[in-house]
């Protein structure tokens, strides 16, 4: 059965126990992301964005683990109780990842090929498309596709800059043409430019392959060029969600319009950052789960605050 | 390749050079600077065996003028590099008149059997364990077993030699007490004699192994360690691929690096630090040769020694420098970044 | 990683060492037996009372000592057929223990003092003119006869054995005597250095006789210049036909080409293999002593010196039975030995073990440093030191302490008893009050700390010992500790043997301990050590003068004109001596020990304490006999 | 769901604006409570005490030749008709010293000189490892010239040679020497790591935002080599007592004042192990395990600590 949500996220928390209590990083949160759609989740550093993309790929490191919830991929397979061994299968094919470190994500003594390759060997199962004439006409497609010339077919990943190391990223995640990818800060740690180039490229991306993005990250503006929808997240809470042109024009919950308030001019390089403790201390209070969400317009939905 | 270009090989050659240059300079002087006189002291010597020398002044005056004690040290010196250049080392002070490079011709090549045996056993069998002890899907019980093994390495060598010594060639009798082969074989590349090598071998490589493998094990998993906390890794983990894999292409391949490093440095290390092992097993080696050319201030054999071991040093950097980029395509030859 | 699984490794290895270190204890066994014993009774017969000796078979239960697997017994032993001797059997070979290494095995020039000629080569291979006795103090013929001087010491006539060849078939004769005489005039001072200087000029008055023209009188030309007096002989004669084509630069012929048959000496075994930590010979069966009548050939068939490593891997290899005759071990290694191999036995059945070798150990002090110039301190010294105690801790009981600088052999009884009657010999034991006195009549007096101190400055004694000896260093810490006891604030610092030469040439030195190889059947050479002057090569670093010297000196000189053994020197060594104890530059402490195991599992007829037919050293060349006389077991 | 319900109040409600990293922990939650790192600290602490206890209530002179009876067996057991006493209650050895006073000098003394030689070593292999790596030019060439040199010369010769040259080596004066030979590698292994973390992204970051080139090195770097300097410490004290372990066996360094280098020298040229008598050989040995064991733990906990992900590998 295939549904218009191509992953819905119900009721996920994160945990990291530690002897004397358990500390939540994600905290029961819920939403889904349409096909051909790009959900932006948004908020400070810590809010627990990047623990809840790593639940949902189940990359958290130890001690953190799953509390409760669920995840379902195309509405029929619930990924957190899948067997270790079938979810590797889902993995890549269906559920690829852009890495945040723009610098590290590409391992420094393999050439870019052969990482391209590598993803696909692991799960392509037509034999026809494992040959080595076919791996490569697929790899130098992807890095058309991307933008890329041809030479970086055959470079190490010093050898590229790091917008180039991104598009790479891309072109190594949607090369199995997978349902939803989640790009974890894609663009932190490059300039100005090399950000809209990036930016653009997953657009094109999406446009020409109908891949959905699950697209992280506390860039404001950058949001606003991409996303079709947002959340925001806040201490592991979403406390506002909606399509990014209601919720930035009309923010509702008093902790998105802190963060709009505090968001850096374009050309200023730094983390987006809340600097009222005090404000934020306010509404805290209420972050008491079960939340309960008030729908101030269609599909714009926010947390009781007071 | 990393932008390997003329100048910086004639720069890089240059600076080997210099270095081997220095290097020796310092083995000259460190020589001679201990107290007594090597001449003097060996007939002296060669009195306590065989009892009071006639007209052992005489003697001693003669052999200071052979072995050219009595130039000025700058003479010497100047003559010890002009000779070391061409690999003349003269002869032996303590065993004249045998040339030097016909016991490091001698020497030379059983050390660098048990070193070269040694270093390649510990690598592969320490990265190994290392790799599997730093894995977070090795099993439990595994992972229990194999610091026990560790404790090898708290052993002091000389004991490990000792103790292998008292329980396999002397209670138990399955390999010999000493030597480097037995009397009944023919030296020479046929098989009895290869397999008698080994065997006499074995317990020489066993007891600097236990020592050498545990350093390895440890820095693998420091190694590994370091790297799993790289975006690449979990770059991989993401993309479903074969868990072995992973570890290989992704961690091992990276951590190998360094290790690497370390294995051809350890190299001469490792010749000249068997004095022990070789002493206990009476293994015909470089580190005897080495240390009792320093015993009986043997300054011939101590330079030339020490200049075969800084040659190999000296020779394995250079190589190290010269080859990195192409095993770690990060390292560049201009200086460390692309 | 689980600490109690390391912690339970760490038990596990320890109690696995306990146990191997356990199990070293040899088995035993309690078995019964029939033996037969003689019994003396008192009888009455006849009316009268008889002492009679019965023997009787009583039944005895003793505890035995199991040994490792005994070795076969097979009725016949196999034997090697001549030809492949290479291949002799074990019970044909003997194996010595080689003490050295070398790098280049290959070369057999006798006069190369550091060569390899202990490991086979004088043993086996060169035969020397005339051996030394060391209880008897005469000089036995080899292949010399006799050797005789005329009245003034100038001119020594030497006589050789009829019939002696060397091993190509040559005749050994005057000729290759003279010849090497001549080679060493020309060689000096690289080889043959003393014949050089004493010998004029060699003649050959027949085949067998050559007369030698001193430069000077000489009473020691034969014992010194051609007998095996220590180690060997100095000056091997070696065959014109090969040496001849190498007079101009006979250090450099390595005399070793196995086509030709080099090296050739005129002994009954050949070179058959080596490496440098091992030589084999083999024996030659057309050995001339057999045909000239002179000895039977030698029983064993091969000879194999092997270097093992430290003295574990020796014993190890003797328990084996892969050694016959070892060299220098420690009592408890002996002890271990011979409770896992009884077959093992030494010079003495009970303690010492050992025989004593040539070179008793003393204290030497630098008699210029500011402190130690003083002579009664020193002789406190000489009152604060406990032979005994060292001789127990040091040696664990395997020498003897000394009493005088001399070796203690039975050839220097008559010198040695005559220093004890004038009561110049040393005391065995301390005497630390005497000593403190002494010190204290000198202005010392102790301190907060116990050390004594004068005028701000502490008495203190540096003993440098020798760090390749382990026994020269042990003995070093028990005088250290023994000086501690009196008052003085000394302490041991070990070098390596080239370092501490240096340091003892250092005007800072303060004493070490010392060894004297010195005279073995006459005190002359003793003495002359301290005399300063020539000879002085081991002492000197006393740095001995005054006027106590200059009449040592003297009194020395005056001996060197006896020829040793001579009872006429007995007097004006006791006289000398006198002034050596009056200045007490160095102060005697021990014999020092050799304690030799050796193997009766293949061979029998060693030499020990009661079949002396020589010493025991196998690597002398006096091994000549030992290797004649050597039986095989049963 | 209700006990992790009620949890999740506490949770948040302390400070939730910085989520859950500046709550107040108690030690035992600390990152420094590991299990190895306190296991070893504590054995190696325990030993240390123990040996400083002994210090002060074993006479020391039974540590000197002579001052026992010889071959005595440890307490309770017997060896050739002797039986061991309360009086030297883990026997002598055959030149009568105190196994036990041997022991409580010699172990503290080694540790000692061997962790004072390891810090020094490292220090001097940091400062040098950084400087090369990080600012490269002349700087690099120099500090690689210095250890390639230095390295290539043999240690034994050296130490040796200084040994004997030096009238008497003093605690410090050893382990000075002892870290002539440990600086090479840290230094190799320091330039090694700074050159390739020189390019990751964090360190680029802090160069674009202009910060000074120590200011990098201490809070960018230095943290991501934590268990580099650490392993390195530990390692490098293991590697000089090691070192003088071995010199001492060799009959190098042997002074009046015992050491357990000492002691198994005298053990293996008297053949302690031939002659069955374990204790003298196999104590020091035992501690000397002990030691390097501890230190070892201490590593790989500290590695830990440096590394939460190694916890559970």
């Amino acid at each position: 059965m295939t549904t218009d949500q191509v992953m819905t996220i119900q009721n996920l928390s994160v945990e990291y126990p530690t002897p004397e209590r358990t500390v939540f990083a994600v905290n029961d949160i819920s939403f889904e992301i349409k096909r051909g759609e790009i959900l932006g989740l948004i908020g400070e550093s810590g809010s627990g964005k990047t623990t809840a993309a790593n639940a949902i790929l189940r990359l958290l490191e130890r001690p953190g683990r799953v509390a409760g919830g669920q995840v379902w991929l195309n509405g029929e397979t619930e990924l957190l109780s899948l067997p270790e061994h079938e979810f590797r299968q889902l993995r890549w094919s269906e559920l690829a990842l852009v890495s945040q470190g723009a610098m590290n994500s590409l391992n420094p003594t393999m050439r870019v090929r052969d990482q391209i390759a590598d993803g696909i060997r692991a799960h392509e199962t037509n034999p026809a498309a494992l040959t080595k004439r076919a791996l490569q006409a697929r790899i130098h497609e992807l890095l058309t596709m991307v933008g890329l010339p041809d030479r970086v077919y055959r470079v190490y990943p010093h050898e590229l800059s790091g917008g180039m190391k991104q598009r790479v990223g891309i072109a190594m995640a949607v090369a199995l043409s997978p349902a939803l990818v989640i790009a974890d800060e894609p663009t932190s740690a490059l300039d100005v430019i090399t950000q809209r180039v990036v930016a653009q490229t997953l657009l094109d991306i999406r446009d020409r392959l109908g891949i959905s993005v699950l697209l992280i990250g506390h860039d404001i503006a950058l949001m606003a060029q991409l996303a079709d929808r947002i959340a925001v997240m806040y201490d592991g809470h979403i406390v506002e969600a909606g399509p990014v042109t209601e919720v930035l024009k009309s923010p509702a919950h008093p902790y998105t319009r802190m963060l709009m308030d505090s968001m850096p001019s374009l050309l200023e390089r730094k983390p987006l950052v809340v600097v009222d403790e005090a404000a934020k201390l306010e509404f805290s209070h209420y972050l008491k789960p079960p939340l309960r969400f008030v729908e101030v317009a269609p599909g714009h939905r926010v947390a009781q605050f007071d | 390749m990393g932008g390997l270009t003329i100048r910086y090989l004639m720069r890089r050659i240059g600076i080997y050079l210099f270095t081997v240059f220095a290097s020796a300079t310092l083995v000259f002087l460190i020589a001679r600077a201990t107290p007594g006189d090597p001449v003097e002291s060996r007939w002296r010597q060669i009195e306590m065996d065989q009892g009071q020398i006639p007209e052992i002044e005489a003697i001693i005056a003669r052999y200071k003028t052979r072995f050219g004690l009595d130039d000025p040290l700058s003479v010497q010196y100047v003559k010890y590099l002009g000779n070391t250049a061409r690999f003349d080392f003269g002869y032996s002070f303590s065993q004249f008149p045998t040339p030097v490079w016909r016991l490091i011709r001698r020497a030379l090549p059983w050390s660098l059997g048990l070193s070269v045996t040694t270093l390649l056993i510990s690598f592969f069998v320490g990265n190994t364990v290392g790799a599997i002890f730093a894995w977070e899907r090795t099993p439990r019980f595994i992972k229990s077993i194999i610091p026990s093994t560790l404790i090898f390495t708290s052993v002091p060598s000389v004991l490990a030699a000792l103790f292998l010594l008292y329980v396999f060639a002397m209670l138990l009798r399955w390999f010999p007490l000493a030597g480097a082969y037995s009397r009944d074989v023919q030296p020479g590349w046929n098989w009895p004699f290869i397999l008698d090598v080994i065997k006499y071998g074995t317990l020489p490589v066993l007891s600097i192994l236990i020592v050498n493998v545990g350093w390895t094990v440890l820095g693998m998993r420091a190694m590994l360690v370091t790297i799993a906390g790289e975006d690449y890794v979990r770059l991989a983990e993401a993309k479903g691929l074969n868990p072995f894999y992973t570890l290989y292409r992704y961690k091992v391949r990276n951590a190998l690096l360094p290790q690497l490093t370390g294995l051809a440095l350890s190299l001469s290390g490792l010749i000249a630090g068997q004095v022990l092992v070789e002493t206990i097993f009476a293994y015909p080696g470089m580190g005897l040769l080495i240390f009792q050319g320093i015993r009986s201030q043997d300054y011939p054999v101590i330079q030339a020694t020490s200049y075969m071991l800084i040659l190999l040093t000296a020779t394995s950097v250079l190589l190290i420098d010269l080859l990195y980029p192409l095993i770690d395509p990060r390292i560049t030859h201009d200086g460390g970044q692309a | 990683m689980k600490n109690r699984n390391v912690l339970f490794v760490m038990l596990l290895l320890v109690s696995l060492g306990l146990l191997v270190a356990c199990t070293t204890e040899p088995e035993t066994v309690v078995e019964t037996v029939i033996e037969q014993v003689e019994v003396t009774r008192i009888v009455e017969k006849e009316g009268e009372t008889v002492v009679e000796t019965v023997v009787q078979e009583v039944e005895v239960t003793r505890v035995v000592e199991v040994a490792p697997p005994p070795e076969p017994t097979a009725a016949p032993l196999p034997e090697t057929p001549p030809g492949q001797y290479q291949n002799a059997l074990r019970h044909e070979t003997v194996f010595f223990d080689a003490s050295v290494t070398h790098g280049d095995p290959a070369n057999f020039n006798p006069w190369i003092l550091d060569n390899v000629r202990d490991v086979g080569l004088h043993q086996a291979m060169i035969e020397p003119l005339f051996i030394l006795n060391y209880e008897t103090g005469t000089i036995d013929p080899y292949l010399g006869l006799s050797m005789e001087p005329n009245a003034t010491f100038d001119v020594w006539t030497l006589k050789l054995r009829d019939g002696v060849k060397w091993s190509d078939g040559e005749a050994f004769n005057a000729d290759d005597v003279v010849f090497t005489v001549q080679m060493f005039q020309a060689a000096a001072p690289d080889m043959g250095a003393d014949v050089a200087r004493w010998t004029a000029s060699a003649e050959k008055i027949d085949d067998l006789t050559v007369q030698f023209n001193l430069t000077a009188p000489n009473p020691r030309f034969q014992l010194d210049l051609w007998s095996v007096k220590i180690w060997g002989d100095r000056n091997s004669i070696v065959p014109e036909h090969i040496w001849k084509d190498y007079l101009d630069a006979p250090m450099e012929f390595t005399n070793y080409d196995p086509d030709k048959g080099w090296p050739v000496f005129t002994g009954p075994y050949k070179v058959a293999a080596f490496t440098s930590n091992e030589w084999v010979y083999i024996r030659d069966d057309n050995w001339w002593g057999v045909a000239a009548g002179f000895d039977d050939l030698p029983v064993p068939k091969r000879l194999i010196w092997t270097h093992y490593g430290t003295e574990e891997t020796r014993a190890s290899a003797a328990i084996n039975n892969e050694l016959d005759a070892m060299a220098n071990t420690t009592k408890g290694a002996f002890e271990a030995i011979a409770a896992r191999n009884p077959n093992f036995i030494t010079w003495t059945d009970g303690l010492p073990y050992a025989w004593q070798d040539p070179c008793p150990r003393y204290l030497l002090i630098n008699t210029q440093h500011p402190i130690w110039s003083d002579p009664d301190l020193r002789k406190a010294v000489n009152l604060a030191v406990n032979r005994e105690q060292i001789v127990t801790i040091a040696y664990e009981g395997t020498s003897y302490p000394s009493k005088s600088h001399f070796v203690q052999y039975g050839a220097m009884d008559k010198y040695i008893n005559a220093l004890e009657a004038a009561g110049l010999a040393a005391s065995p034991t301390a005497d630390p009050e005497a000593a403190k006195a002494l010190i204290e009549s000198k202005g010392w007096a102790l301190n907060a700390k116990g050390w004594y101190e004068k005028d701000g400055q502490v008495l203190t004694l540096e003993i440098l010992t020798m760090e390749e000896f382990q026994e020269i260093r042990r003995i070093g810490d028990v005088v250290a500790e023994q000086l501690r006891k009196v008052g003085i604030d000394s302490q041991t610092r070990v070098l390596g043997f080239f370092p501490l030469l240096g340091a003892m040439g250092e005007d800072t030195a303060q004493s070490a301990i010392w060894f004297l190889c010195g005279g073995v059947n006459e005190p002359y050479v003793s003495l002359n050590s301290f005399h300063g002057g020539e000879g002085a090569v081991q002492g000197g670093s006393e740095r001995w003068t005054g006027p106590n010297w200059e009449a040592y000196r003297q009194a020395v000189d005056l001996l060197a004109g006896f020829a040793p053994g001579d009872p006429a020197s007995i007097q004006p060594t006791v006289d000398a001596y006198r002034y050596l104890i009056e200045d007490m530059p160095n102060i005697p402490l021990t014999q020092a020990s050799q304690l030799l195991p050796l193997n009766t599992t293949y061979w029998t007829n060693w030499p020990t304490v009661d079949n002396p037919y020589t010493y025991p050293a196998t690597w002398t060349q006096n091994a000549h006999l030992i290797i004649h006389n050597l039986q095989p077991a049963k | 769901m209700t006990a992790a319900t009620s949890n999740r109040l506490s949770s948040t409600l302390p400070s939730p604006a910085s989520g859950y990293q500046d709550v107040k922990l108690s030690f035992k939650h600390s990152p420094w409570y590991n299990g190895k790192l306190l296991a070893g600290a504590s054995v190696l602490g325990l030993l240390v005490l123990g040996l400083l206890v002994g210090h002060s209530v074993w006479d020391q002179e039974l540590a000197y030749v002579g001052s026992s009876p010889l071959n005595l067996p440890p307490v309770g057991l017997e060896y050739k008709g002797q039986v061991g006493t309360w009086a030297h209650p883990l026997g002598t050895e055959n030149a009568g010293r105190d196994m036990l006073a041997l022991i409580i000098i010699g172990a503290p003394r080694s540790l000692l000189i061997g962790f004072t030689a390891a810090i020094i070593g490292l220090v001097v292999g940091v400062l040098l490892g950084f400087s090369a790596g990080y600012l490269g030019g002349r700087v690099d060439d120099v500090v690689r010239l210095a250890t390639d040199i230095t390295m290539n010369i043999p240690g034994l010769l050296v130490l040796i040679i200084i040994q004997s040259a030096l009238p008497r080596a003093g605690f410090f004066t050893m382990a000075l020497l002892l870290s002539l030979f440990s600086w090479q590698g840290a230094t190799r292994v320091f330039r090694a790591q700074v050159l390739s973390m020189k390019q990751s992204g964090y360190v680029l970051m802090a160069r674009l935002s202009g910060s000074s080139p120590f200011d990098i090195m201490f809070k960018e770097i230095m943290p991501n080599l934590m268990p580099y300097l650490v392993s390195n410490l530990t390692f490098g004290t293991s590697y000089s007592i090691l070192t003088m372990v071995g010199m001492e066996v060799l009959g190098l360094g042997a002074q009046r004042i015992p050491s357990l280098g000492v002691t198994l020298n005298n053990a293996i040229s008297a053949s302690a192990i031939l002659r069955g008598m374990w204790w003298w050989w196999a104590l020091p040995t035992a501690v000397l395990i002990m030691i390097f064991m501890c230190l070892l733990l201490i590593a790989v906990g500290m590695d830990e600590v440096a590394n939460p992900r190694l916890r559970d590998a």
